[in-house]
């Protein structure tokens, strides 16, 4: 499968997959209105930690031995059959945390109403994820993977 | 080995040597070498060379842990940007000693001329140690960053043993020298001080190996005769400029 | 013999379903035969609160979707119940009668529901415990029928608050009775535990602790109150008994599988006779933290056991890394999350915590040798996972320990090379 | 005491519509112009702090941001220019010698501007670049006089060549110590010179253990300060330059200053961690040319005669004789760095105001070489503020055998030439240490671009000699008679042996 | 060749310098101080080498010997000419050479010896400025001619190519002298011209010179203030010049002259005792043009004298050392030591400090 690979030591830690997450899950798309209209209503898929002059932006790893799907008691976190990619199926989710309870690399969270959870969904709609395609550093990287 | 150098010039000289290390040989008796540069450049561990006659400028220039002993005087530029290794010299020293040595010992007998020691510097376990057995010239450690000079004043020579601007742009190390020095004879980058417990088991293993060296008694020179001449700051240079 | 699987599993819930997925893993064909006592089609038993509580609908409560065990290539027996395991014959029979073969038998049976035994009237009609979807129809279909306005819940441990919670839905004054000093003990640490009934108090929930359930009384047959020991009557239409489950281990008595408390497995998950294996709350597996064998009776355990078994009963080499206590509720609207060990256990335990009572904020930490062995998190939830798979690792946190309990902590904190494994999504197990 | 005096460079503007208070601006300004504020949670600005680097405007997701110089007019005086008055204020304040970075950028003549070059039309043909070879291959080392065969029926050759550089392509990257600038840079710069097939300069810096395995493409500096000089260092690359001199700053030495020599730093240099790097103006060894002599050949010793050792000098008043001496001191080759060199740091006084264009020195050089015979026993390399391929080519044509770039490599690498280098906060992670800027220069996205550029170049070159109907570089090498000046004096003409346009 | 003369750049470059002085007058052949410069072969490029010999003429010590070289028998004769306007010509001669393998191009080699006669209208002239207005004169009017040296019983010999080279081609074996000086030179802008090897010289001066002088400048423009003009665009040219003005011209001791040259730093000065802080003051403030700043060492020689001399902070070499009668001053140890191997004493002078042969009392040489 494609794996977004974080490279931290280039992470600069500006935020623009951040920003571009959070366009990108916008109901428009632009990324004015985007951050005018509905900043509060999204939590972006892609966070950047930092700590002193270290940062990385962290997606959901989509790992292939996803612990959330494990925890999940309805069901709705589930691996994607044709991408490979770990996405929660917002329907079904009940918000009772156990993903988040689970996930070592933190990737998950309670989403902007608090009801359900919310995680990068790989952007598999688009060619390359927006956080990579906008990363000014390369410090992510969708590569192939055995 | 033992090679004659008369009427060789420096470069078939220091083949010579060269091919033979590469081969394995490791003692060498270098006879009336008079001029022959570079004796030594790059040479590493596990050579020895005795020298007789006057060898040419930046003896030991890079060496790397060869030995070399000069039963004379030597010229200028010895032990240029060394890196390893050991040299004595039995007579004087000219100018330009030690430029840039980064490790290694240096132990003359006599004299040094003018800016030996000049870019010392330390690093790791590297720990260059130059030995003056009498006295220095002007710029003595000018610009050290590291290491340690032992100005002896062997013979008490009147006045100072050392001469002007000693430790200019100094920023490391120490030098340590054995009779008067006025405080108008050092570059303001330095401050002295007698030495102290923490230099003394230091500085008595150096003048014990160079004294072994020369077959002078040790106790002649005692650690409490010494100045410790070392640098105020690591950063001389920091409030040069306006930003 | 009606019929002869590869692959028997006894149970139809999370630890089955994983396991057929882990066979499916590495056997794509084997035949899988799973049988079950209840009619549905795997649910997500946790969610049965939910849909008393009407958060969930019907069709939500499917674990897996609606043509999982087709594409799984499963025989599913649903509605049929398993009275007796021969592992000499390796075959089970049904309570029709009926003789199945197998080669390779999971029993993923789960838990029985504890109703106990010295408390009067707890055969009156309103009187329930709540594990299974039934359960929910059950309950729902008694207070519809008999416009219930009160309830209490025995027991105020997670599946009791989880009811609790539902009747709040439901608009039902609740009444919770405890014989611990706090409720939800099993799982947090007193504070927690504390904030907890602090926020259900302010719901209108009613919190009894140090008592409980004497007798159950009835009137006509129906409940109407239940006695307390300390001698206080709770006037009340529907009890619930929540006090726990027991692994559910009768169709294995007398053979010999060894059980303790629960059907006991190694790593691999292997009971004590071959070609029979065990996972879920049925079993007693290693315990992460002090290593001994335990029943825990917790959904990502079960997961874990069921994949585990069903790899290895494909022939495949997988194995259990000892199960870890950890449960993830919300108090109302208060999400928490507890972890391993919640209190030092002695001196030798270190505690850090951070609180702040009135935004219902607490995160704690319990270290001992310089691991993590156990966290608590009520309100600020976010990046708990981080820490649970510290614990899990056993990592020696003594270089950052004190970044841990701080509100930024991240990954970012946590030693390069752990960090660049977890980031690389790989594998996130030792 | 407040520093009243001190006015901003330049202005910084937010478009309140478009910013989307993000705050990438905010993390990307090393200078702290940008400032959020918690309590009214919006982005603020400082103008005084702006260095004009575009680092934040680059970022800004909605370009929200443009920098205009500040407009903050003196009475015009055309001596007493606002830089100068500026500059007085600085002193008068702090003190101390005025540091700049990059190199002069006052209006002085760019001499390459003066020169056009030739193309063929009709009585002799061009060629298509696209179609036929178009060789730029470079060897840059010592060349006897003339070549020795021995008799008999298949003459053999019996001289041996002394030891060349090949150079894919005739630009080379000049000396950037790792210290002046970022380790990923130096990265970018030794893989870039690897994947193109040309050098690398590690400066004066040593040579990090990490890219010793690019070392056959790189050249080893040994200057004043010997840092990282070793034998190990010295026998590591394909060549030794010897740094005498150096464009920006030709006179004097450098400071890497001790919170700048990180533990890494330290390693490569060789020096205790956190001590300044005293590079000295002089040599101590060198105080003569006979001393330089002396030092090329102590490497050749130590070398065994087995690399190109090579001199660099600044264009000063009299560089062809100081080149003519260098190349009868054993130099393989003659690095000329002219005034307009870049430097992480330089009194701005020097930089401003010594040395020589290279133009100039470039003809002078080459045209004295070849008088004294000499020419082929060195090579000889440009720098001194290389634009473009056209710069190139001219120099070529004027007698370079290739050019050294560095403020050039540092734009592709991302760098906005804003001249604050020796402050070592570079916002474009190039000319600093600190782990935080450092990170944002990816060498893997550095490397590609300056392969980019040079193989970009190269074909620019290609193209020009195609026009020109020369399809080996050594038929543009020295060939002035395909230059022609514009706005040039006669004796500026003179000096640089061309003709004017139209003759 | 005398393009050369006009070119815009002053000659800089490195060198060898060795000068060996028998203070007995004892006179020695040249056979040695070839040898000792031929040991610092290394120094110096084959563009050049020269010696300079006093003593040589014991016959004709009263007279000036005039050692000239001409490009074109044009300037030989032109030459020639103006010497037998200004003065008179005892006798002339080719400057005799052997055929040498490394010599090539060499220009035409005339010596004469001549006496000035005292100019009527110009009183205040003696015949040494008279000699120096001649020297200057054939040197800036006279093209294609070139005045070697101009002194009395001593001569300059150089040329093109390594100095041991040069030193056979002279035959400077056959010569014998009491001083010795020899140069090897390293220079970085010339093509060769004889003329502009070392020593330099005027009257009886002569000098080899390691270094440069950054100062030239200056010292140029203050000399000809006193009547001197260097035609040669080298800055040794300047020490000759100076040596002549300060000790000949302005009577100097011999110290002072070399502390106006390379005076002590200002610091230094300040702690000096009254007395002498008042000297070295005056010394810097009116000699300030004659400064030497920049590197170098020089061996002057003179009738009777060798001076070596240094800059102040001592950047170029010099050795010294004394061997029976002899003074020794070379750039290496391993010259003095090529012919002298076991030397009394062997010392480094401080920058600065002239080391000084004389005569011993009562030898007269000329």
């Amino acid at each position: 499968m494609k794996r977004i690979i974080i490279h931290e030591e280039y992470c600069i830690g500006c935020g623009l997959c951040e920003v571009h997450c959070i366009v990108k899950h916008s109901r428009t798309g632009k990324i004015i209105r985007a951050f005018k209209e509905e900043r509060d209503q999204i939590v972006p898929g892609v966070q950047v930690e930092r700590d002193g002059y270290e940062s990385f932006a962290l997606q959901c790893r989509h790992c292939d031995d996803a612990v959330c799907i494990e925890a999940c008691m309805t069901g709705a976190m589930h691996r994607d059959p044709e991408t490979g990619a770990v996405l929660c199926d917002t329907d079904r989710c009940v918000g009772c945390w156990m993903c988040i309870m689970v996930c070592p690399a933190g990737a998950i969270q309670q989403g902007a109403d608090g009801t359900v959870a919310s995680k990068c969904d790989a952007c598999t709609d688009e060619e390359i994820p927006v956080c990579v395609a906008n990363c000014p550093n390369e410090a992510l990287v969708l590569e192939d993977e055995e | 080995m033992r090679i004659d150098a008369a009427g060789i010039h420096y470069r078939q000289l220091n083949e010579q040597i060269n091919e033979a290390v590469d081969a394995g040989e490791t003692e060498f008796v270098l006879d009336n070498v008079l001029g022959h540069r570079y004796i030594g450049a790059g040479l590493r561990d596990g050579v020895h060379l005795t020298i007789n006659g006057i060898p040419g400028n930046d003896l030991a220039a890079f060496m790397d842990g060869a030995e070399i002993e000069v039963h004379s005087n030597v010229q200028d530029g010895v032990a240029n940007t060394m890196n390893a290794g050991r040299i004595i010299v039995h007579g004087d020293g000219g100018d330009i000693l030690g430029h840039s040595m980064r490790g290694g010992h240096v132990l003359v007998r006599g004299l040094v001329g003018y800016r030996c020691g000049i870019h010392c510097k330390a690093y790791e376990e590297r720990l260059p140690v130059m030995v003056v057995g009498t006295t220095a010239g002007d710029y003595l450690g000018e610009y050290m960053a590291g290491g340690v000079i032992v100005v002896l004043n062997a013979e008490d020579t009147d006045g100072s043993p050392v001469g002007r601007f000693c430790g200019t742009g100094m920023h490391g190390g120490a030098i340590f020298v054995r009779g008067e020095i006025e405080e108008h004879q050092l570059g303001a980058e330095v401050t002295v001080e007698p030495v102290g417990e923490a230099d003394r088991d230091m500085l008595e293993a150096i003048i014990r190996e160079w004294s072994m060296a020369f077959g002078v008694d040790p106790g002649r020179f005692a650690p409490e005769e010494f100045v410790k001449i070392f640098p105020r700051s690591s950063r001389p240079y920091g409030k040069l400029y306006a930003y | 013999m009606k019929s002869k699987s590869k692959y028997l599993i006894i149970g139809n819930s999370v630890a089955a379903v994983a396991a057929v997925s882990g066979i499916r893993q590495i056997d794509e064909s084997g035949e899988i035969t799973l049988v079950s006592r209840e009619p549905h089609h795997t649910y997500s038993r946790p969610l049965i609160t939910y849909l008393l509580g009407g958060k969930v609908t019907e069709e939500q409560m499917a674990y897996r979707p609606a043509d999982w065990y087709e594409k799984s290539n499963v025989n599913a027996l649903l509605g049929t119940e398993i009275t007796r395991v021969n592992p000499d014959e390796h075959t089970v029979e049904t309570a029709d009668g009926e003789t199945l073969g197998y080669e390779k038998l999971l029993i993923a049976t789960g838990g029985t529901p504890i109703v106990p035994g010295n408390v009067a009237g707890t055969d009156a009609a309103g009187v329930f415990t709540f594990t299974t979807w039934d359960d929910a129809k059950a309950i729902e279909a008694y207070i519809a029928e008999h416009g219930v306005e009160s309830a209490v819940v025995v027991g105020g441990g997670l599946i009791g608050l989880k009811s609790v919670e539902a009747l709040i839905e439901l608009g039902i004054q609740t009444t919770v009775v405890e014989l611990a000093e706090t409720m939800l003990s099993a799982s947090f640490d007193r504070t927690a535990s504390e904030l907890a009934q602090r926020r259900l108090a302010e719901e209108g929930v009613q919190v009894r602790t140090s008592t409980t359930t004497e007798e159950i009384l009835a009137q006509e047959g129906r409940v109407v109150a239940a006695k307390l020991t300390d001698g206080e009557t709770i006037p009340c239409g529907l009890v619930i008994f929540a006090i726990g489950v027991l692994p559910a281990t009768e169709i294995v008595e007398g053979t010999d599988i060894e059980i303790d408390r629960g059907i006991v497995v190694d790593d691999r998950m292997r009971t004590s006779v071959e070609d029979v294996y065990a996972a879920g709350d049925v079993a007693q597996a290693r315990e992460l933290i002090c290593g001994e064998k335990r029943c825990i009776a917790i959904f990502p355990n079960a997961f874990r056991q069921g994949d585990v078994a069903g790899r290895n009963m494909a022939g495949g080499d997988a194995s259990f890394e000892g199960g870890l206590v950890m449960n993830s509720v919300t108090v109302v609207d208060v999400p928490t999350i507890s972890v391993g060990v919640t209190e030092p256990l002695d001196d030798s335990y270190e505690t850090m915590v951070q609180l702040d009572e009135d935004a219902y904020t607490y995160r704690k930490i319990v270290l001992h040798d310089g691991r993590i062995v156990g966290a608590v998190f009520v309100g600020d939830i976010e990046r708990a996972g981080i820490i649970t798979g510290l614990i899990r690792e056993g990592l020696d946190v003594s270089n950052f320990r004190d970044m841990l309990i701080s509100r930024d902590f991240g990954l970012i904190q946590l030693p390069t090379e752990y960090r660049r494994r977890v980031i690389s999504g790989t594998g996130t197990r030792a | 005491m407040p520093n009243w005096l001190i006015e901003p460079d330049f202005v910084v503007e937010r478009d309140p519509d478009r910013c989307i208070q993000c705050e990438v601006c905010v993390r990307q300004c090393a200078n702290e112009a940008h400032e959020f504020d918690e309590e009214l949670q919006e982005v603020f600005t400082d103008s005084t702090r702006c260095v004009g680097c575009h680092r934040c405007a680059s970022l800004c997701p909605t370009d929200a941001i443009s920098i205009r110089p500040a407009e903050l007019e003196f009475r015009p005086n055309e001596n007493w220019s606002a830089q100068a008055i500026r500059n007085i204020y600085k002193q008068s304040e702090q003190g101390g010698v005025l540091l700049t970075g990059m190199g002069n950028p006052e209006p002085l003549p760019i001499y390459w501007d003066r020169m056009l070059l030739n193309a063929s039309q009709v009585t002799n043909p061009s060629i298509d670049p696209l179609r036929e070879p178009m060789e730029l291959l470079t060897h840059i080392g010592s060349k006897p006089q003339r070549l020795e065969f021995s008799g008999g029926e298949t003459p053999q050759l019996e001289t041996t060549l002394g030891p060349q550089l090949e150079l894919h392509v005739p630009v080379m990257f000049s000396a950037m110590s790792y210290g002046s600038i970022s380790y990923n840079a130096s990265e970018a710069l030794a893989r870039a010179a690897n994947e193109v097939g040309t050098y690398a300069n590690t400066g004066e810096g040593g040579l990090h253990e990490d890219l010793r395995q690019y070392a056959g493409r790189m050249i080893v500096q040994v200057a004043s300060g010997r840092f990282g000089v070793d034998v190990d260092y010295l026998n590591s690359g394909a060549a030794v330059e010897i740094k005498i001199g150096q464009g920006a700053k030709p006179g004097i030495g450098g400071h890497l200053p001790g919170e700048k020599v990180s533990a890494d730093i330290s390693a490569t240099r060789m020096i205790p961690e956190g001590t300044d790097a005293l590079s000295p103006a002089p040599h101590h060894d060198i105080y003569s040319i006979e001393d330089l002599r002396q030092l090329i050949y102590a490497i050749k010793e130590a070398t065994r005669y087995r690399k190109p050792v090579g001199v660099k000098i600044a264009a000063v008043h009299h560089v062809a004789a100081i080149a003519s001496g260098c190349v009868r001191a054993g130099a393989d080759f003659v690095a000329i760095d002219g005034y307009r060199g870049g430097t992480g740091a330089a009194p701005t006084m020097i930089r401003n105001n010594v040395g020589i264009p290279i133009e100039f020195a470039l003809a002078a050089v080459d045209s004295r070489l070849r008088e004294e015979g000499i020419r082929q026993d060195a090579g000889l390399i440009v720098a001194g503020s290389f634009r473009c391929a056209a710069d190139v080519v001219k120099a070529i044509a004027l007698g370079a055998d290739a050019c050294y770039i560095g403020t050039a490599a540092l734009v592709a690498m991302g760098c906005h030439v804003c001249q604050k280098c020796y402050t070592g906060r570079c916002n474009w992670g190039i000319a600093t240490q600190d782990p935080y800027l450092t990170r944002r220069l990816n060498p893997n996205i550095a490397t590609r671009r300056l392969v980019n550029l040079l193989e970009s170049w190269a074909h620019e070159i290609q193209e020009i000699m195609g026009g020109m109907g020369i399809n080996a570089i050594e038929s543009l090498r020295g060939n002035r008679d395909h230059l022609r000046g514009v706005n040039l004096t006669d004796r500026e003409l003179n000096v640089l042996g061309i003709q004017m346009a139209g003759e | 060749m005398a393009t050369n003369r006009t070119l815009p750049f002053k000659d800089m470059g490195g060198c060898s310098i060795s000068g060996v002085m028998d203070e007995s007058g004892r006179r020695f052949s040249g056979e040695e101080i070839i040898r000792s410069i031929r040991n610092m072969h290394e120094r110096s490029n084959g563009l050049g080498g020269g010696f300079a010999a006093y003593g040589i003429f014991p016959e004709r010590a009263d007279q000036y010997c005039m050692q000239l070289m001409f490009d074109t028998p044009e300037a030989k004769r032109e030459t020639e000419a103006l010497l037998d306007e200004r003065c008179n010509v005892h006798y002339a001669e080719d400057i005799p050479t052997r055929p040498h393998e490394a010599i090539t191009d060499e220009p035409l080699l005339h010596r004469y010896f001549v006496s000035v006669e005292p100019d009527k209208s110009r009183p205040h002239l003696d015949e040494n400025d008279l000699m120096v207005e001649l020297h200057m004169e054939i040197n800036t009017t006279i093209q294609d001619a070139f005045v070697f040296s101009a002194g009395k019983n001593m001569g300059c010999f150089k040329g093109v190519g390594f100095p041991e080279d040069i030193g056979e081609y002279f035959r400077l074996e056959e010569y014998e002298a009491y001083t010795w000086i020899a140069h090897g030179r390293f220079p970085t802008n010339t093509t060769g011209w004889w003329g502009g090897a070392h020593p330099f010289s005027i009257l009886d001066w002569a000098i080899v010179h390691n270094g440069e002088i950054s100062s030239y400048g200056i010292n140029k423009r203050y000399l000809r203030n006193f009547g001197y003009e260097c035609t040669l665009q080298t800055d040794t040219e300047v020490i000759a010049y100076l040596f002549d003005l300060l000790i000949r011209k302005h009577g100097l001791p011999l110290e002072v002259a070399c502390q106006a040259m390379a005076p002590p730093f200002w610091e230094d000065i300040e702690r000096m005792p009254e007395r002498e802080q008042a000297q070295a003051k005056a010394i810097r403030a009116v000699y300030g043009g004659a400064l030497l700043n920049g590197p170098f060492a020089v061996v002057v020689g003179s009738t009777g004298r060798m001076i070596g001399f240094s800059d102040r902070t001592k950047l170029r070499p010099q050795v010294c050392a004394r061997g029976g009668d002899r003074l020794y001053i070379a750039s290496e140890e391993a010259a003095i030591r090529t012919i002298c191997p076991d030397p009394d004493v062997v010392w480094h002078p401080d920058g600065g400090e002239p080391v000084v042969g004389e005569l011993q009392a009562g030898v007269q040489v000329a």
